[in-house]
């Protein structure tokens, strides 16, 4: 005996198996990024400080802007298969596999950025932002004891409230001139990596984790753009299930993102 | 009540004044349940026995008739509810909200460590220190500031606590570093030391004598050997005890300096 | 299964969603520039269109808006139980009792 | 019998006609086949079982002698985990002293092997695998790939905790719970430690999981045969149906924690570390504003549905047995699907009655109480059914007749002794004390554990097409039964005389033989109480030794089945034939009735199994 309805609907449930599947997995899915949710909930509340404005705001509409046009391609991928029209569909499919790796390649210019830039807190209880000289990733107050360095050049955002932090890095330079800041004066140091602070912790899963669902989501999209089309000739109805299937991730993904981005960049 | 409870349930004996409520609904609970266990081993063996396939070789499709079963799991739902609702949830409500009056209390800070407790009196004014976590160090755990005058009369013991009979103990127990958990087994009192949290439990020792205190969860390798002991004494030895520690050497305000 | 014909309505359909879409983004990133007074009305809004750019996305791109019974249950459990997870996890986190004393 | 018992097939390529040969490799190891994938399961999560055993027996051995040096193999296991775990006795300096760290490791991975490496595998991927698609009438899985997915990530989840008994500072040590602070601190000089694994382990579990539970649900919505419509599954299948959900919708919140924990010990990110910590004596270098009651809530989000994963499929299987040896269809079917289901249902809103202690307000922890009352009560339900099941039967006492019938009052002391900790005043008192050991092992060893046996005696001659030997498995059964009372049953008194769990020296310190003066310290036969059940602890183990010795032997040499259906049972999986081949059913199977209907009046047999078609 076959496994039946691998393609063809059961009659009473009206659906095909992986159908079914893939819903049962989003239920999951929904349950793993609640969690982070609700985790961003209750440590926003705990917190006595949420930093505010942290984030480049153009760049992340850019990039919603690019993952909406990604869902609504390969949905409109679906269609052209439903239509028959294959070339179509490879077009659709292009452009949702160029949007993915277009808002994987904005994202890591996000995180290099943040990776650089730095906040330094002060014995006398202030604290500021703003680029070490020289551009140095991932440093805190450590390694500078292990660089035996006694002072950092550092270049401050300038005068500002919180919410000029984001200007960093298309400001280079920034407005104040670099000083001279003595390692006994620092009580921390932290570039804006998840150590950093609660915020950035729960920023960088969440994307992280939402980029790694891109690539995944990516990857199988290629395949059946790719290598994976030639079933539209020996079985296009499973090849046209298959994409829905793929269409349906995509879609969670981009669903995912339409919270993260007001939750992380706005609020 | 001479206490057939503790005995049949080989508990400590009770030395503290809410404990004997606590006492009652654990027995309620296991007389219910030996009710239950009795009831259904003795159904069940007799079944065992008159139903084997020697004594019984045909089996009757219908079964059991009448609506037996309907009346026991009914009983357990009815027991069940009447020992939330007036046994349970009125015991814990007066172990979380009915505090005593903190005025005609001790109030003490438990804080737990890897691996000890360290209890911190509010001395004769009855008012803590103030602390700051940045003037926490390796000499001043506490992070007290000295230069309160509140700080004055404030002093620490660290794992051998002691307080007054018949007098309320209010004690809010925090903790340094990991998760402990203040365990006072025969004042019935459990609760957790969680860091980031000051957690407050009462209880009002009416025996005196000496006590354990217990790490009741894991902290680390010495989990096993975190013990304090609680000693509880009269008034008046307690009153010159605290006066001792309050202005004897290595204790007070001085020692934060 | 749809024929081809209802396919090309569904296209429409998908085009007028895309561009609402776009449009509530716009929307949410407008009003964080304009600034309500009150952070909770910020929230609010935000969160409300956020809500309702996800209904479009899962009523008409993921097709629940005609879906079968069965995955109704199945997100209908899901979105039950995170709820609970959600709403117990704040509520534990508000009525966690302060400490006493003077 | 005229259609239910055909002669045994015993020729696979005769059953088997349209598929290719398959090498070893894709037979036995990579074998997409959910039989073989189940067997991969049961075999390999057996072994986890032993492993386990031999864990706590090594930790008993310390509770009952402190600071004595085991009996045998000190030397070695100086040799393989270093000399800060196994230390030298102090008079003798013999060595083989379990050190406190390595008893917190071994109390650690007891749980978390027993719980996610032995009964779950058991319950979900072995007798899930193996039973489910032939009772509803499946030729496979529905995603035969994924199963085999499934399998592996569990295979590798298993290797990771294994292997990280040898990395420097040893296997993870802050129980099975794995609680923040501690499971960030312990350890954290080693940049790959054991708690680092353990998460790493985790996720490869709970992956395994996630998959298969989707694999499951989709087959038993998609799969069921003709004519098996809901209400005429067997239970068991319900039991594997709402199991599936537990892992599916439980699970991934704490693989989103296991990330938050793997950031917080990797990448000194502070989700769970609060502000302020003091760490010996120095303010930790954190950025703080983390929480360590988020790691619990997700822990036991997770870990309530587990618990109920863990027993469940048990239920069920015992649910199948009863039946089958009673020879009546089982009492109140629908009562038993309805309870099912609510438990589930139920089991996840009762979580936090394991934080009873962590601070909770009266609002939320009467919310929590009043669901932990209410989900006993299905369970009352079940074992009701259960029970008055038995009522007008003909009792067949087999050998997984006999480990069902032992499950019920043990699940009954392990259920009861539930309700003292649900009630938030009294757990107040019990909390964290031998009283919860002895709770839940009742429910998952004595419990679980015989549910499981009883299914593996039970289904042996379906798998194999021998029957398990009856004498040694009776010898296995009675003292199997005897030493598991005889080990859990003073827990209860110890508890109660107040002693905590995780004691490394067995309560020692807290005795009155220490602090002579302590009023309501532990006696002397409290504390004594440790040696009797160390005793029957490896009494138990010697126990499976007729099982080991007869699960292999009968394996090969055991008395062959002479019909497909030996236990002249009703449900689908014994009109296969013997064992069954690639593909299950040689014809599509159907289902024409209930799936217990034992001594229908009327009927020529005293059975009528589901897929005997109507007489026309
Ligand atoms: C399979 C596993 C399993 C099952 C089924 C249960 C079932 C239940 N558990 Fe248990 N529990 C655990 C596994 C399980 N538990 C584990 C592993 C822990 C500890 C984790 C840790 O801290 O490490 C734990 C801990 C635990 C606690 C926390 C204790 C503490 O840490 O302080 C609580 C508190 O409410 C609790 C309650 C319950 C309740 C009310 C049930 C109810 O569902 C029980 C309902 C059943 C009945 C009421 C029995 C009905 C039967 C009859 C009436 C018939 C009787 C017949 C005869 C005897 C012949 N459990
Ligand atoms: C499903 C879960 C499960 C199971 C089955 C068991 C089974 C057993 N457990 Fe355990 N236990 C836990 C889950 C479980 N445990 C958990 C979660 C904890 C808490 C950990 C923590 O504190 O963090 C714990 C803690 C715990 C403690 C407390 C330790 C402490 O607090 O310091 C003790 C003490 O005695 C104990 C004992 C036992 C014993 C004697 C068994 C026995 O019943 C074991 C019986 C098993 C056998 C005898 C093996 C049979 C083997 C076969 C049948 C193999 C056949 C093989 C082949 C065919 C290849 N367990
Ligand atoms: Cu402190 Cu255990
Ligand atoms: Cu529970």
């Amino acid at each position: 005996m076959d496994i039946p309805y691998t393609s063809k609907p059961r009659p009473d449930t009206g659906l095909y198996n992986a159908k079914v599947g893939i819903w049962l997995f989003l239920a999951s899915e929904v349950m793993l990024f609640g969690a982070l949710f609700s985790s961003y909930i209750l440590l926003r509340i705990g917190a006595d400080v949420w930093p505010q404005g942290l984030l480049n705001i153009p760049i992340g509409t850019f990039n919603t802007a690019v993952l909406i046009t990604s869902s609504v391609t390969v949905v409109m991928a679906w269609a052209s298969l439903k239509m028959n029209n294959f070339p179509k569909f490879k077009l659709y499919m292009g452009i949702t596999i160029l949007c993915a790796l277009a808002f994987l390649g904005i994202k890591s210019i996000e995180y290099k950025d943040k990776f650089t830039h730095y906040q330094v807190w002060l014995k006398d209880g202030t604290t500021l932002t703003g680029h070490i000289a020289g551009n140095p990733y991932f440093w805190n107050h450590n390694t500078l004891d292990k660089k035996k360095l006694d002072h950092i050049e550092f270049t401050s955002d300038g005068k500002h409230d919180a919410k000029a932090g984001d200007k960093g890095q298309s400001h280079p330079g920034g407005h104040a001139p670099a000083v001279k800041i003595e390692r006994k004066d620092i009580t921390r140091l932290s570039a804006y990596v998840p150590a950093h602070s609660t915020y950035f912790a729960i920023y960088f899963t969440l994307t992280a984790l939402h980029a790694l669902h891109v690539i995944g989501g990516s990857l199988v999209l290629a395949f059946f753009w790719g290598p994976g089309s030639k079933m539209w000739k020996t079985d296009p109805e499973r090849f046209t299930n298959r994409i829905e299937i793929g269409g349906l991730f995509w879609h969670f993904v981009d669903l995912v993102w339409i919270f993260l981005f007001p939750v992380l960049y706005l609020l | 009540m001479t206490n057939y409870i503790t005995k049949y349930l080989g508990m400590p004996p009770v030395t503290a004044a809410h404990a004997q409520g606590l006492d009652n609904l654990l027995w309620y609970i296991h007389v219910l349940m030996a009710v239950l266990f009795v009831g259904w081993l003795a159904y069940f063996l007799y079944v065992i026995v008159r139903f084997s396939k020697a004594r019984n070789p045909k089996a009757d499709y219908q079964g059991l008739k009448g609506h037996a079963s309907n009346y026991v799991e009914g009983l357990v739902v009815v027991v069940e509810f009447v020992l939330l609702v007036f046994f349970a949830i009125p015991l814990w409500a007066s172990a979380v909200d009915k505090f005593p009056d903190a005025k005609d209390s001790l109030v003490l800070d438990v804080v737990g460590s890897q691996f000890s407790w360290r209890a911190r009196y509010p001395g004769a004014d009855k008012i803590f220190g103030k602390q700051d976590a940045r003037l926490v160090s390796a000499e001043n755990l506490s992070g007290v500031d000295a230069k309160d005058p509140n700080a004055k009369d404030d002093f620490e013991v660290v794992n051998d606590i002691v307080v007054p009979l018949n007098k309320d103990v209010i004690v809010n127990v925090s903790s340094m570093d990991v998760i402990h958990c203040f365990a006072i087994k025969p004042m019935r009192v459990t609760q957790d030391a969680i860091p980031g949290l000051k957690l407050a439990t009462h209880f009002k020792p009416t025996v005196a004598g000496t006590y354990l205190i217990n790490c009741a969860q894991l902290c680390g390798n010495s989990h096993f050997a975190m013990r304090g002991t609680l000693t509880v004494m009269n008034q008046a030895d307690y009153d010159k005890w605290a006066a001792s520690k309050a202005t004897g050497a290595g204790a007070g305000a001085g020692s934060y300096e | 299964m749809a024929d081809s014909h209802d396919i090309s309505k569904h296209v429409k359909t998908y085009i007028g969603i895309f561009i609402a879409l776009l449009i509530g983004t716009v929307i949410t990133v407008g009003l964080y520039y304009v600034h309500f007074n009150s952070i909770a009305v910020t929230i609010a809004v935000a969160l409300v269109i956020a809500t309702l750019k996800s209904f479009l996305v899962a009523g008409y791109f993921m097709h629940l808006m005609s879906e079968k019974k069965t995955i109704y249950w199945i997100m209908g459990v899901t979105i039950f139980f995170f709820l609970a997870l959600v709403g117990l996890f704040v509520w534990s986190l508000y009525d966690i009792p302060k400490p006493r004393g003077l | 019998m005229q259609a239910t018992s055909h002669a045994t097939h015993h020729d696979p390529t005769h059953a088997d006609s349209h598929h290719e040969e398959l090498g070893f490799w894709r037979k036995y190891i990579f074998s997409t086949d959910h039989k073989v994938i189940g067997f991969q399961y049961l075999l390999t999560a057996l072994v986890f079982l032993l492993i386990g055993f031999l864990l706590i027996g090594l930790m008993r051995w310390q509770l009952a002698y402190p600071g004595r040096a085991i009996p045998i193999g000190g030397a070695l296991m100086e040799k393989m985990l270093g000399s800060d775990m196994v230390g030298k006795e102090a008079v003798t300096g013999k060595v083989g002293v379990i050190m406190p760290d390595l008893y917190n490791s071994f109390g650690a991975m007891h749980g978390t092997i027993m719980v996610f490496l032995a009964i779950v595998p058991l319950a979900f991927g072995a007798f899930g695998n193996f039973v489910t698609p032939l009772q509803i009438g499946a030729p496979d899985m529905a995603f035969p790939r994924l199963n085999m997915a499934s399998y592996w990530a569990y295979f590798y989840g298993g290797v990771v905790m294994l292997v990280s008994f040898f990395v420097p500072g040893g296997a993870a040590k802050s129980g099975w719970t794995s609680y923040s602070p501690l499971a960030s601190v312990a350890d954290a000089q080693y940049a790959v430690n054991g708690q680092t694994l353990w998460i790493i382990g985790m996720v490869l579990l709970i992956t395994s999981s996630l998959l298969g539970a989707v694999n499951f649900i989709t087959t038993i919505i998609q799969l069921r045969a003709k004519g098996m419509t809901w209400m005429r599954m067997p239970f068991f299948v319900w039991a594997q149906f709402v199991t599936g959900f537990l892992l599916l919708l439980a699970f991934p919140p704490l693989e989103a924690a296991g990330i938050m924990q793997l950031m917080d010990n990797v990448l000194d990110t502070s989700f769970f570390l609060p502000t302020g910590m003091v760490v010996s004596g120095k303010v930790a270098d954190i950025s703080g504003g983390g929480s360590p009651l988020l790691w619990q809530h997700f822990f036991w989000f997770l870990g309530h549905p587990e618990v109920y994963v863990l027993i469940l499929p048990a239920m069920g299987i015992v649910a199948e047995i009863i039946s089958n040896n009673t020879r009546r269809p089982l009492w109140g079917y629908k009562t038993l699907v309805y309870s099912v289901l609510c438990i589930g249902f139920l089991s996840f809103i009762v979580w936090a009655h394991h934080m009873y202690l962590t601070g909770m307000g009266t609002k939320i922890s009467t919310f929590f109480q009043t669901t932990t009352m209410m989900i006993s009560i299905p369970s009352v339900f079940i074992l009701t059914c259960f029970f008055i099941s038995l009522w007008g039967g003909s009792i067949r006492f087999n050998t997984p007749m006999l480990f069902a019938l032992a499950f019920l009052p043990m699940f009954g002391i392990g259920g009861l002794t539930g309700l003292p900790l649900g009630f938030n005043a009294t757990d107040i008192y019990l909390h964290d004390t031998y009283y919860v050991i002895g709770h839940f092992h009742y429910v998952v060893a004595p419990g679980t554990i015989f549910g499981l046996l009883a299914g593996i005696y039970y289904w042996f001659p379906k798998a194999t097409g021998r029957f398990m030997n009856e004498f040694l498995g009776k010898i296995h059964f009675v003292f199997s039964l005897i030493f598991m009372n005889a080990v859990f049953l003073p827990m209860f008194v110890q508890g109660m005389a107040g002693m905590s769990r995780r004691m490394y020296d067995g309560g020692a310190t807290y005795s009155l033989q220490n602090t002579p003066e302590a009023i309501g310290a532990l006696n002397a036969l409290v504390i004594k109480h440790n040696i009797s059940i160390t005793h029957a602890a490896i009494g138990l183990g010697l126990a499976q030794i007729p099982f080991i010795i007869n699960f292999f032997w009968s394996m090969f040499a055991g008395k062959r089945v002479t019909s497909d259906n030996p236990w002249e049972a009703t449900t689908l999986e014994w009109s296969t034939p013997t064992p069954p081949p690639h593909g299950n059913f040689l014809k599509e199977p159907a289902a024409y009735r209930g799936p217990y209907e034992y001594s229908a009046p009327g009927a020529a047999t005293d059975f009528t199994p589901q897929f005997q078609a109507e007489k026309p």
